[in-house]
């Protein structure tokens, strides 16, 4: 890689948080004497970027608008939650530049915002995940269930049938998936219902296996858990569990099972998984992100309100993977369609918290 | 004969210290050479340079006719020196064997495995061939004192010794052990080695050596040969004036019991039963002492007393009440004072200021503190009122006590623990390693606090020492009292046998006579 | 009184092991025999995780980094270097492992050697080059063992997620796509449970040999009791003309070496080092300080150690699994701490080398 | 134990030094690690990529300027009082009740307590690593009473002035049981402190996380974490802005420990006997101390210090106990150990992190360098703190002549080579 002359390598939508000098964020002004169109502050959740997942969905977001809006953005990389505050409040203070829009990635995030919007009624704010009830904070919550009932769906599908693509495979005769957690939280637990829903929407008969791997970094153990899975017989693993997740992908790779992603498409994120790698449950962070500086672009800030993105939103949605999508039965995906209509009509209820 | 060894003009000059001031020394090859002096007279250090441990600062070392120039022990072991150390330089928890050979272990599989058979093979040869009796296969830290000697000694002659040097090595053995370890000297020589040993005790200079040089304030004082020599001479180049050996005490009538020991047993730290059914009592107004090589139980026993371990039966009784589990701080507080025999383990924290290990044991005492809190200003008026009386040097209170020599800090503990104004005193070698003016004035605090009533309790390895200051004489062996005896009529070689485990059969009724007191204590 | 000594010490560290061995054994004959008794209760569950064969590859592999940094412990400890840095020492191998890998390119050889075995040994290298630091500063400038190590810890905590952030923006490097894979031994992988142990990746193997070669080096070669006399009393190898300061480099660099190859293993298992909090390492160091004082300096013991706390891990993860018992999933990973903090009441202290910890000069007086 | 007499010797080497050099040497390593960090920065400066190069050296383009990361860093801790694009020039807009020196203090004040939590352990010769654990729970247990209490309080001053004292009190006493645990443990069961305290930090925090998510949780948040304490329960800021979750009652209450600890240490019966058992067991022993009762007592007021910090940080800080506690007794171990764990080397020790800490956030805000940096940059203090010897050789190497002391004994005998006998 070289040094400063080079330039920056421009990330794509695509394929973002990778190699590149989006951490130098200095130079991100645009130097031009227009200015940008708004400046956003962006605090991501723990974890940082490069998590493949959740906070590189909302970098998405935010560098679409920078390339479609105009705007110009900084960001921040908390690692404690007590950085949050003081994350939000630089923002929200700094006159040079000064933020029209500060986005709030992660629920963590809520109980700091939710001090600091009050005290600065004159910025405006925008969390993701959680609802913050000031007016001048735009809320956005998912409805992960629903995604993660869609991906238990299928995979209960599957698991019950022959099925072979890529570097995977079924076993006949067994019916079993499983489900990695990062840390057993609710809102994990969520992902967790959901699925189990799904799941037992295919066949009350399915096996189930849970398991929480306590952290969100140890890929090692998320490997451990995910492979005493497959041991078992289980023949598709879903994860909620950041960079513990990466662990789950490899495992499958090794033992020639299915994995499902989660928060991006993660067979594209995760490239070198995509034989593996089903579905995955994306969250559209970036929808939220996007929109949300759009409004402050078109000054129609939505503050005080929460939007609720579900299937019918596609603020989530169960994502085929970019490789293995084209190999999934067509009468599994027509299901997935018809659950997600019931879901939508609100035929079918997804439960939000494991019994 | 051939020189084995000359050092010529040896000066080694430490900060602030000659060690050694212009020495001059030379050693016939297949004889036995003594090296005596006092404390600090530049013993060890004369010797670390013939090792090469240490440079000298002048002067030229020269083995076998030839100049030498040691850059470590690897070169002087090359040129056929070697050297066991007052401490030994043993690994503890390596076999026999293993501690021989290290740093030339025999190889196979080329070079890259001990080849431990012929590591074995070649230790128990090299102790036949010189009539040691040591197991290959012992862990060091499993075998008595005089075997891990022995160990050295083969360590130095597996590297092929020709000269050895021995640092003070009679000084933890028993007399049967000394005598055993002097027929090996015998042996070396007649096979044509060379020894040099360092002693502080005239007498076995005089038994096992051929020659003897005296050194004194790192000079070398006179060479003289053993059977052409005297004790007296010695003594006399040794010190530098005439010596008076023995302490002189009056008499006085013994009180009333102030400790009663009863039966006691008590384990060492590995648990193993190191005091054996001791009894004994100790009156006001008297020195009780007790004699015995090192390492016989008396550390221990001294423990059990001070509140420092705990027996495994017995009783120990204090001006009447039962103590046998009274906390050490209880014990202080009653009156009981202790010179440790391990000054810089225990006797003093060496971090600290005089100050603060002047208060060491009293911190809780209302002469220092009070409601909690230490008054310092008190605590170093003290420690300032012992620095002065007792000869403390230099007399800096501020100083750690790591700082002072090891007799200033020992004056320094005797200070504080006799101005602890105790009713029964423990003192354990309490002239270890202090200079004759140092220990005259200790012995006289000694008398003085019988002369006022008190109880003392005095161990020491020193035998004249015990002999000389004690009222009645407890002789310790294995951890068991072997008999106690009147020291003023009893010979230093009696009480030689004792302390090797003898008993003789005559010395109860020799007690009973000399003195009657003691038959209504026991 | 010598003879009686030998037998009650021997008698000391057999109990040491027969009570460990023992506890070992009523634990698993307990839970074997309500297991076959109660075929319905969580005591056959337990059993049916304990023979599985894939509980015991699993905690092979989980065992392979704590126990590569526990052997590096033993040496640098065992020749009088406490070495407390070994988290460190597994994090900086971890990440330089990753990033050397992505910069060379997964698909790329040098010399004939895949990318990521040349990742590989920088890892190592990079861990080698932390303990020769850590050796200068403790051995040539006297520094506190305690007190360097923990730098080195800190050290390589920050230093690791600076540079994963300086190169990809974010404290985790991007996956190289490769692995070491697994090496499959035809016909003994058959074997069932044992044939965990040749049907497991490079690094376990290596484990399985570096265990049995540390216990060798150490106990048979020459040069293993230098390691020793050093770390209990150097002056007496000094004086046998054995260079102190060079077999203690010589120690702490082999712990820089095995942690090395420890912290390869497990970010290159996964092709990917994750940053975040502890980073993907986790405390495995730490942890790898235990095994060795728990096998009491042995490398045979340490790897029972690290095997231990690796196994309990696994089963942890499994009977998590086994749905029906309200556990909570956090408490049962307290489990291994638990069981250490119970063991070493029961046992007490191990024998630490006499000499850790001090400094070694040269021609100072022996007192 | 291994660690134990590590820690014996870190007491003893840096007890020892006299005061002044103590200072001379922590400026030194903090000089060192500065130097150190610079030549880091300008490395990853070449590595990393941007557009316009922040500084050229040699001819060579950097992404990053250490001295600029240097101003920002120590600019942002104290809230710009410097305008950095005109340099030299003071922020006459600078007022020192800001927001980024509240949070430098909020750091500084934090780290008193758990500095003075593992300086008082250290003093004992107990290596306690395990003040995060005690702080943990210390923290939990503060939240817990303080929110179960609350409801039976007037609300208001004067229920704070009730509540917030009982908190820290059951924080304290919390933490210091959890930290007598290990200390029994080392005094009756023999088993190394420093082992058993790692472990007791995994526990607590996985205990901690079960009985909040299981038993306590705060039904309205998504976070594992207890219900917010009324404002009134917790700690105001005073003068400074509200926001900066720090508290000028908080930091004095820690300088009035500072000075109660050093006046425990070094001016009572008690304190004797702790420093007297941490300097040398036997000694102690031999001084009537009884050392068991001591390790236990000297761990659970460590213990007791480290709660209270735990209590702070609810109080002050959060308002309410989070999982995803900051490593804040982590943190306490480095801060003692450059303060020589002398009590009031612990303010200044504790200002330097602190000021690490807050000027990393305007480091990564300001100049894009990664705030991990501080982390390296601690660790680097940390080494050059432990090698005095380091600069005692400078030092004698610029105007003393080199002592000719005893010669190195260094053997002669290759290690592997072979010739034997
Ligand atoms: N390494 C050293 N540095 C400074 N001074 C030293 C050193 N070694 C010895 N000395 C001093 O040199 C003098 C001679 O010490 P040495 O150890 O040779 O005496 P010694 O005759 O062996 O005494 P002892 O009978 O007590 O063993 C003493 O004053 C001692 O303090
Ligand atoms: N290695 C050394 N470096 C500097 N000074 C030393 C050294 N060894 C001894 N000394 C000094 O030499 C003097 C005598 O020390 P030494 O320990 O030999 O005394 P000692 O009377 O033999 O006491 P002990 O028998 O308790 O060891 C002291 O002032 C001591 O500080
Ligand atoms: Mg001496
Ligand atoms: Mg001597």
């Amino acid at each position: 890689t070289g040094g400063p002359s080079e330039g920056s390598e421009q990330t794509t939508t695509e394929q973002s948080g990778g190699n590149g000098g989006d951490e130098t964020t200095a130079t991100e002004q645009p130097t031009e004497e227009s200015g940008p169109a708004a400046n956003v502050g962006m605090v991501y959740a723990l974890g940082g970027l490069g998590d493949k997942s959740f906070n590189d969905a909302a970098k998405r977001g935010i560098e679409q608008a920078k390339s479609e809006l105009g705007i110009a953005y900084e960001e921040a990389q908390p690692s404690a939650a007590e950085e949050f505050p003081q994350f939000q409040r630089r923002f929200a203070q700094s006159s040079s530049p000064n933020y029209d829009l500060v986005s709030c990635i992660g629920f963590a995030q809520k109980s700091a915002l939710s001090e600091t919007a009050p005290n600065f009624p004159d910025q405006n704010f925008m969390i993701v995940d959680d609802e913050v009830d000031e007016p001048n904070v735009a809320s956005y919550k998912f409805r992960e269930e629903q995604g993660s009932f869609q991906v238990g769906y299928m995979a209960g599908l599957l698991t019950t049938q022959e099925f072979s693509a890529g570097a995977g495979a079924t076993t006949t005769g067994e019916k079993r998936v499983g489900f990695v957690g990062g840390v057993d939280a609710p809102l994990i637990r969520k992902f967790q219902a959901g699925y189990e829903a799904g799941v037992k929407h295919a066949d009350e008969e399915i096996t189930i296996d849970t398991a929480y791997a306590g952290s969100f970094s140890d890929s090692a153990k998320g490997k451990e858990i995910a492979t005493s899975m497959y041991d078992k017989g289980a023949d598709i693993v879903y994860h909620a569990a950041g960079g513990t997740g990466l662990g789950v992908f490899q495992a499958a790779k090794e033992q020639g099972k299915f994995a499902i992603g989660v928060d991006s498409d993660q067979s594209k994120t995760e490239s070198n998984y995509a034989d593996v790698i089903l579905a995955s449950m994306v969250k559209r962070v970036e929808t939220p992100v996007f929109a949300s500086v759009e409004n402050v672009v078109n000054g129609e800030f939505n503050g005080g309100s929460t939007t609720t993105l579900g299937l019918e939103e596609d603020g989530v949605a169960a994502v085929f993977g970019a490789q293995l999508g084209s190999e999934i039965p067509q009468d599994v995906k027509d299901s997935l369609t018809e659950s997600r209509e019931s879901i939508i009509a609100g035929d079918i209820e997804v439960p939000t918290t494991t019994e | 004969m051939s020189t084995a060894v000359h050092l010529d003009e040896i000066t080694k000059r430490f900060p602030g210290v000659v060690a050694n001031d212009d020495v001059d020394l030379t050693v016939e090859r297949g004889t036995v050479h003594a090296l005596l002096g006092e404390n600090g007279a530049g013993k060890t250090t004369l010797m670390n340079i013939l090792y090469g441990l240490y440079e000298p600062t002048e002067g030229t070392v020269y083995v076998d006719g030839e100049p030498r120039d040691f850059d470590s022990p690897a070169d002087a072991i090359e040129a056929g020196v070697g050297m066991i150390h007052q401490h030994f330089m043993l690994v503890d928890p390596m076999t026999v064997a293993e501690n021989i050979v290290l740093g030339n272990e025999p190889r196979k599989w080329f070079g890259t495995t001990v080849d431990r058979e012929r590591a074995r093979q070649e230790v128990i040869d090299l102790s036949q061939r010189y009539g040691f009796d040591v197991n290959p296969d012992d862990t060091i830290e499993d075998v008595s004192v005089g075997v891990q000697q022995r160990v050295e000694i083969l360590k130095a002659l597996y590297r092929g010794a020709e000269i050895l040097i021995l640092d003070e090595p009679t000084a933890v053995l028993t007399p049967q052990e000394v005598e055993e370890l002097f027929e090996v000297f015998e042996e070396l020589t007649a096979q044509g080695k060379t020894i040099i040993f360092i002693s502080h005790k005239l007498g076995e200079a005089m038994h096992a050596a051929d020659d003897i040089t005296v050194l004194r304030d790192g000079k070398n004082v006179g060479t003289v040969k053993a059977d052409e020599t005297s004790n007296e001479e010695l003594a006399e180049l040794m010190v530098g004036r005439e010596v008076l050996l023995e302490p002189k005490s009056a008499h006085r009538e013994p009180g009333k019991q102030v400790l009663s020991v009863e039966n006691v047993h008590a384990d060492d730290n590995r648990g193993i039963e190191a005091v054996s059914d001791v009894s004994f009592d100790i009156r006001e107004g008297e020195v009780f002492g007790i004699a015995g090589v090192d390492g016989n139980g008396q550390s221990q026993l001294v423990e059990t007393i001070t509140g420092l371990r705990e027996p495994t039966s017995g009783q120990i009784t204090y001006k009447g009440r039962d103590i046998t589990r009274a906390s050490r701080r209880s014990r202080i507080e009653d009156g009981m004072a202790y010179i440790p025999e391990d000054r810089h383990e225990r006797g003093l924290v060496m971090d600290f200021d005089l100050v603060q290990n002047g208060i060491l044991g009293s911190q809780h005492s209302s002469k220092f503190s009070s409601g909690g809190s230490i008054d310092w200003s008190t605590a170093r008026g003290h420690a300032e009122r012992i620095i002065s009386e007792y000869d403390v040097r230099p007399p800096h209170a501020d100083a750690d006590a790591e700082s002072f020599s090891g007799g200033n800090q020992q004056k320094f503990i005797v200070g504080r623990e006799f101005e602890r104004e105790p009713d029964f005193v423990v003192a354990t070698h309490p002239t270890r390693g202090v200079d004759i003016g140092a220990m005259e004035f200790i012995h006289e605090r000694l008398l003085d606090l019988r002369q006022q009533g008190k109880a003392v309790l005095l161990i020491s390895s020193k035998l004249d020492e015990v002999q000389g200051l004690s009222d009645r004489l407890g002789v310790m062996h294995d951890g068991e009292l072997m008999d106690i005896v009147d020291p003023r009529n009893t010979t230093e070689e009696e009480i030689g046998l004792l302390m090797a485990g003898e008993r003789p059969g005559w010395s109860d009724t020799e007690i009973d006579t000399a003195n009657p007191s003691v038959g209504d204590a026991q | 009184m010598s003879t009686t000594t030998i037998d009650q010490l021997r008698d000391t560290e057999l109990s040491y092991r027969m009570l460990l061995a023992a506890g070992a054994i009523a634990v698993f004959s307990f839970i074997a025999f309500f297991g076959l008794v109660f075929p319905e209760s969580i005591w056959a569950d337990l059993l049916g995780i304990l023979i599985s064969r894939s509980t015991l590859s699993s905690a092979l592999r989980l065992a392979v980094p704590i126990t590569f940094a526990a052997l590096g412990g033993i040496f640098a400890e065992k020749a009088g270097v406490i070495n407390i840095g070994l988290e460190g020492l597994l994090i900086i191998s971890a990440f330089t492992a990753v990033i050397t890998t992505a910069v060379i390119g997964p698909g790329v050889t040098i010399l004939g050697l895949p990318a990521i075995w040349v990742g590989f040994f920088a890892g190592v290298l990079a861990s080698l080059v932390f303990s020769l630091i850590f050796a200068v500063v403790c051995i040539r400038f006297k520094a506190d063992q305690i007190i360097a190590g923990l730098a080195v810890w800190l050290i390589a905590l920050g230093l690791a997620p600076f540079a994963a952030t300086v190169y990809y923006g974010g404290v985790n490097t991007d996956n190289v796509g490769t692995t070491l894979g697994t090496w499959t031994i035809p016909v003994l992988s058959d074997i069932p449970f044992f044939g965990a142990l040749f049907d497991a990746g490079p690094a376990v193997y290596m484990m399985l040999v570096a265990v049995p070669a540390s216990w060798f080096v150490l106990n048979r070669t020459a040069f293993g009791r230098h390691i020793r006399a050093s770390g209990e009393n150097p002056k007496a190898l000094d004086t046998v003309g054995v260079d102190v300061s060079r077999v203690r480099y010589a120690g702490v660099l082999l712990s820089g070496f095995l942690s090395g190859i420890g912290g390869s293993a497990l970010s290159l298992g996964l092709g990917q080092f994750i940053g975040n909090n502890q980073t993907m390492v986790n405390g495995k160091g730490f942890i790898a300080i235990v095994a060795y004082l728990f096998g009491n300096y042995n490398p045979l013991g340490a790897f029972g150690a690290s095997f231990l706390f690796a196994g309990l891990e696994a089963v942890q993860i499994r009977l998590q699994q086994v749905p029906g018992y309200a556990i909570p999933d956090s408490l049962i990973q307290t489990i291994p701490y638990i069981t250490v903090i119970v063991i070493l009441a029961l046992v007490g202290r191990t024998r630490i080398p006499q000499a850790a910890g001090e400094h070694y000069d040269t021609g100072e007086d022996n007192r | 134990m291994s660690a134990g007499n590590g820690a014996k010797s870190v007491l003893r080497r840096l007890v020892n030094a006299s005061t002044v050099e103590r200072i001379l040497i922590s400026f030194a390593a903090l000089f060192m690690a500065v130097v150190v960090g610079a030549v880091i920065v300008l490395i990853s400066g070449r590595v990393a990529t941007c557009q316009t190069a922040a500084a050229t050296f040699f001819g060579l383009g950097f992404c990053y300027d250490p001295v600029e990361v240097y101003l920002v860093l120590f600019n942002g801790a104290l809230g710009g009082p410097f305008l950095l694009d005109a340099p030299g020039l003071f922020n006459p807009n600078w007022n020192p009740l800001n927001f980024g020196f509240a949070l430098t203090l909020k750091e500084t004040t934090l780290l008193i307590f758990t500095g003075l939590s593992v300086a008082v352990a250290f003093r004992a010769g107990l290596f306690n690593i395990g003040t995060q654990g005690q702080l943990i729970l210390g923290a939990l247990a503060t939240a817990l009473f303080a929110f179960f209490v609350a409801p039976f309080l007037p609300a208001g001053i004067l229920g704070g002035l009730i509540l917030i004292p009982l908190a820290i009190l059951v924080g304290a006493l919390v933490g210091g049981l959890y930290g007598a645990i290990p200390g029994a443990l080392k005094a009756y069961a023999d088993a190394n402190e420093v082992i058993t305290t790692i472990m007791l930090n995994f526990i607590a925090a996985q205990v901690a996380f079960v009985l909040v998510s299981e038993f306590f949780r705060n039904p309205d948040s998504q976070v594992v974490e207890t219900t917010p304490l009324p404002d009134w329960g917790t700690l105001l800021p005073v003068a400074f802005p509200k926001g900066g979750d720090f508290s000028l009652l908080a930091l004095a209450f820690g300088l009035a420990l500072v000075v109660a600890v050093w006046y425990l240490l070094e001016r009572t019966s008690f304190g004797y006997d702790l420093r007297t058992s941490g300097e040398q067991p036997e000694a102690a022993e031999y001084g009537g101390v009884d050392a068991k009762r001591t390790t236990v007592t000297s761990m659970f007021l460590s213990g007791a210090l480290g709660g209270i910090g735990g209590a702070i940080w609810v109080l002050m800080v959060m308002g309410k106990w989070q999982a995803g506690v900051p490593s804040l007794g982590f943190d306490g171990i480095t801060v003692t150990i450059l303060a020589g764990n002398n009590p009031f080397g612990i303010v200044p020790a504790a200002l330097l992190f602190g000021t690490l800490k807050s000027g990393s956030l305007a480091v990564q805000f300001g100049t894009g360098v990664p705030k991990q940096l501080v982390g390296v940059l601690r660790g680097l203090i940390i080494l050059f703190v432990a090698m005095p010897e380091f600069f005692r050789m400078i030092g004698s190497s610029i105007n003393l002549e080199t002592d000719d002391d005893a010669v190195a004994t260094d053997g002669g005998r290759s290690l592997l080579g072979g010739d034997d006998e």
